[in-house]
């Protein structure tokens, strides 16, 4: 048995057999309505891959207001969600559209508060790694050699120093973040949310359990066996996941490994389209409230595109676990 | 001979490259790092392992990468780990000898900004911010600057202190604790800038040619030192050229 | 391609073709040699899996002294180990033989200093991981919720609390663990020791970060792009190893996962000898100093037992990571 | 009618999984508390999730693990990890519901000790020492204590305290920071005890069939509080007995 996203145009879903039976599936739609609500903290984590642009774009749709979105690398998911004015505040490292350039919705955000101001609160890298892993395993604050020397905590008085008690001097900490609710685009779940992810891991297993609520999106939803087949690669438990969306080409236009690519046009189309704000709001009205869900997004995506992202296979050695019975 | 007719930008690549002879771990970012470091592989440097800060360790390439995200950073690396190991295990662990970081502002000491140009709370121009770069600098035995001279980049005073260079004073990084000894190089468009003296200030080491020595003062923003053995950087060699143009740039992104 | 152990007598050592290129393919011999001087701190780790059997016999034959022995659960290695000598102090946080009861050697040098006395250094299995994590990440520290209420911190000074900078109150913590030497046992890793492991990875991981010295003990040596085609299973990269031991069966009488079971008759065994101090004697000069290498002892062990402890196939689902070229 | 010929231990497992009724998440340890489990899996507690400190979440082995390092735990599971994620992320983080603990001392509080009988520098007897016996003390929602009745282990007063129960006080866990609510049941071969009183001391709640109050007193090192519902446990049914003896212990090993 080898499960993998269908290549081709449309990437259909996948029959899931005890899927209906179970009340974790839901629709992008009705995950967003249920678990995000306004004035919540959301991250979508994914770093520079795996960027759950189906749920940005749903929550967009269903005009969230006033969200503090925690994300590492903002990318173009969060300048889109900004420009639609679904946020109050960013937390985040780096903002940049990943070797292309600015985040200019982001930008007018804070150097011109439009459409409204946005309040920053900002880390390195390693600092919200280590909010993440601090929330994660109920630590009260992580340690991290970073931030001597730097202007960083003067603007950020969460980034504080403590005095090591083994006498080597003092260590930066910073406090454990917990979001109200993370989304994780993942390749492949059982129907209660027991998810694998291979390649760029990041710290999408962090995020999950981090959050009070977690939702999986994912291109495949395969039978529990096949998850049980490799318990290595489960990073995160159906235990901590509350919503699992099936939605296969969900983090278009980013990667996700082994089933496609990155739609470098649509990067470089944002730069252009996001520096007028006019342009960003026409693109908003054509690819966002004008679609109704992420079928009819790919539907109206050019079909060609999806045989140009498609990978190549490279399966990855095989390893026996043994049957021990 | 060489071919005279190469880019700016191809020389810095050169030179960022030779800089790396015989160096066996080197932090990289996507860009003229990244091709940097896939040249030093093919020529001065064939065990570098280039680690990415998304968690790539030992990566391969089979193409110029989009984003330190690419997967094909990850299909045929040696391992690939989460970015709490990556930060960890690898970079505060002290595992990265070289690491390559770029930014707007640069001071007299290799301190660097990435984060504002004006206030903070009301700026006139919002950057990126530190990603790694704040523990990059703190952590990585030694950094390479790779920066264009330019005088609004080269500056007296930062706007903002993103990452610790030198810190104004041979002995505070030190003295504050920080593990890795800070800025070596400083690789630019028109000269190679180092911190071989007892202040830790950067100072004219090598100059690209037909570039004067007042060029390179012409472009920063401070009284600019030169090394007492100023040497002259030969001009890159047809097959360093070749491995760039053919290999690493086929698309030819860094040709103007 | 699949490599996996070879079934049936001997485990006979694959062809490695690269092998005899790289300078870290040792012998057990002339690792130990070259690696454990007397004297040193040494983690052979592994949670009650992957124990490395081997490691700790050429040790005891080539009569090391004075060593630090560290291990979360000594296990009966350690037990013989120290039955044999070799140790003057131990750093642990479970003492006992898994499944089966105490381990008589070790109780007989902290209860009657026999053969000689044993300085122990204790602390919780999460105090020992966070010891291990702080050394690997260069950490100053681990905080973590434990010890709260006991007498440990009276009886192991290295164990404090400190406030958190956060206002939520105390918080134990435990300083940086960094062996002078680890040993890990694994499936598999390349000539230059890029290594990988699946199935319980305890906290193999941290120790190999920690040490100062690293010696890998595999099942099989493989091509680099065996190891390349899974790169997120590859849990030790070769720039941080000193030495690659080629030991098919290395952990015997304890598991390797996919490889071989238990052999629970020498954990019932060795309960019994190891409970009369001349029959303790015997058994290492049986088992240990007369027999030169691991290909002896092998060879010395009922060839039934091997056919016993084989365990059936059960191959990871596969994954692809997509070519990406 | 239920089969009388059943062993201590065999009440001790029955017990013990009954008290697992609508459970999601248990730290299992080998031996009876891993029959326990899976018979509470097979019977009142369907969505049991087993986890072990070795690693495992969701284990679903094949036969009777030889112990918590067993393969049989790792093949067919839903996840395993290392163990920085197992104590951190699952334990620490509050995810286990119930824990199963023993020890080799228990005292009224419910505080363990299996670190030393005698004094700490000299002991008489070596114990295997906490494991992860002090942080599941901590950190789980709530203990199940699994030990047999005898009075060399409920004691008065333990030699060396190693975890954390009622702590002597029924407010001071709270006060202490400590996550988990602590000791709610201690499963003995004689008896249930509960620390259902404002005290959080031991309490008898359950006394086993043909076994009286005065039995469970004699093998207690203080004196014993009787809970005013006091009930009588139902011995094993047929069908639990069945579990046991043909699918969760074929060799026999607690029939004696």
């Amino acid at each position: 048995m080898y499960w993998r996203a269908v290549k081709g145009i449309g990437w259909p879903r996948q029959k899931t057999g005890e899927s209906v039976l179970s009340m974790k599936l839901l629709s992008m739609h009705d995950a967003v309505a249920r678990f995000v609500p306004d004035g919540c903290s959301l991250a979508i984590e994914g770093f520079t891959a795996f960027i759950c642009f189906a749920a940005g774009h749903e929550i967009i749709r269903q005009r969230r207001r006033d969200l503090t979105l925690i994300r590492m690398t903002p990318d173009l998911i969060y300048d889109q969600m900004i420009a639609a004015g679904v946020a109050r505040k960013l937390v985040f490292s780096y903002l940049g559209n990943p070797g292309v350039g600015s985040l200019h919705a982001i930008r007018r955000a804070v150097e011109k508060s439009i459409p409204q101001p946005l309040e920053l609160e900002e880390y390195s890298h390693y600092g919200m790694v280590g909010r993440y892993i601090a929330g994660a395993n109920r630590m009260p604050f992580f340690p991290l050699r970073s931030y001597v020397g730097t202007d960083l905590p003067d603007v950020n008085p969460a980034i504080r120093f403590i005095e090591d008690p083994y006498g080597t001097g003092p260590i930066a900490v910073v406090p454990p973040l917990n979001p109200d609710v993370a989304i994780i685009h993942a390749q492949r779940a059982d129907a209660d949310g027991n998810t694998q992810l291979w390649g760029l891991t990041g710290m999408q297993k962090e995020v999950a359990f981090a959050a009070g609520k977690v939702i999986v999106v994912v291109e495949e939803i395969v039978p529990e066996e096949v998850i049980r087949g490799d318990p290595n690669r489960t990073l995160i438990p159906g235990l901590i996941v509350d919503a699992v969306v099936h939605e296969p080409l969900g983090a278009h236009p980013s990667y996700v490994q082994g089933y496609y690519d990155r739609d470098n046009e649509a990067y470089l189309e944002w730069d252009r389209i996001s520096q007028d704000l006019a342009a960003t709001e026409d693109w908003l009205q054509e690819w966002v409230y004008a679609v109704p869900d992420r079928t009819a997004y790919i539907e109206k995506l050019d079909p060609g595109v999806m045989v140009r992202l498609s990978p190549g296979e490279a399966l990855a050695t095989p390893v026996n676990y043994g049957r021990y019975a | 001979m060489p071919d005279q007719a190469y880019t700016p930008a191809e020389m810095m690549i050169v030179v960022a490259a030779r800089k790396l002879a015989g160096v066996r771990t080197v932090f990289v970012g996507v860009g003229m790092p990244n091709i940097a470091c896939n040249l030093a592989r093919r020529t001065v440097a064939p065990n570098l392992e280039l680690i990415y800060e998304s968690g790539v360790y030992g990566a391969q390439p089979a193409r110029l990468p989009l984003s330190i995200g690419d997967p094909t950073l990850v299909s045929g690396a040696t391992s690939v780990v989460s970015m709490a190991d990556l930060f960890g295990l690898y970079l505060q662990r002290g595992l990265v000898q070289v690491a390559l970081l770029g930014g707007a502002q640069i001071d007299r000491y290799g301190n660097l900004n990435t984060t504002v140009i004006g206030d903070y709370a009301h700026p006139r121009t919002r950057l990126p911010g530190s990603g790694g770069a704040c523990e990059i600098a703190i952590n990585a035995q030694q950094l390479f600057m790779i920066m264009r001279l330019k005088r609004r980049a080269f500056v007296e005073k930062l706007d903002f202190v993103t990452s610790p260079g030198h810190l104004g004073d041979a002995n505070r990084r030190a003295a504050f604790g920080l593990p890795g000894a800070g800025p070596s190089l400083v690789i630019t468009d028109k000269a190679v800038l180092d911190f071989a003296n007892s202040e830790r200030e950067m100072q004219v080491a090598e100059l690209y040619p037909q570039v004067t020595l007042a060029e390179v003062q012409a472009e920063t923003g401070w009284p600019l030192r030169a090394a007492a053995n100023l040497v002259a950087t030969s001009a890159p060699t047809a097959a360093e050229l070749e491995c760039i143009r053919h290999e690493l740039d086929p698309m030819g992104l860094y040709r103007n």
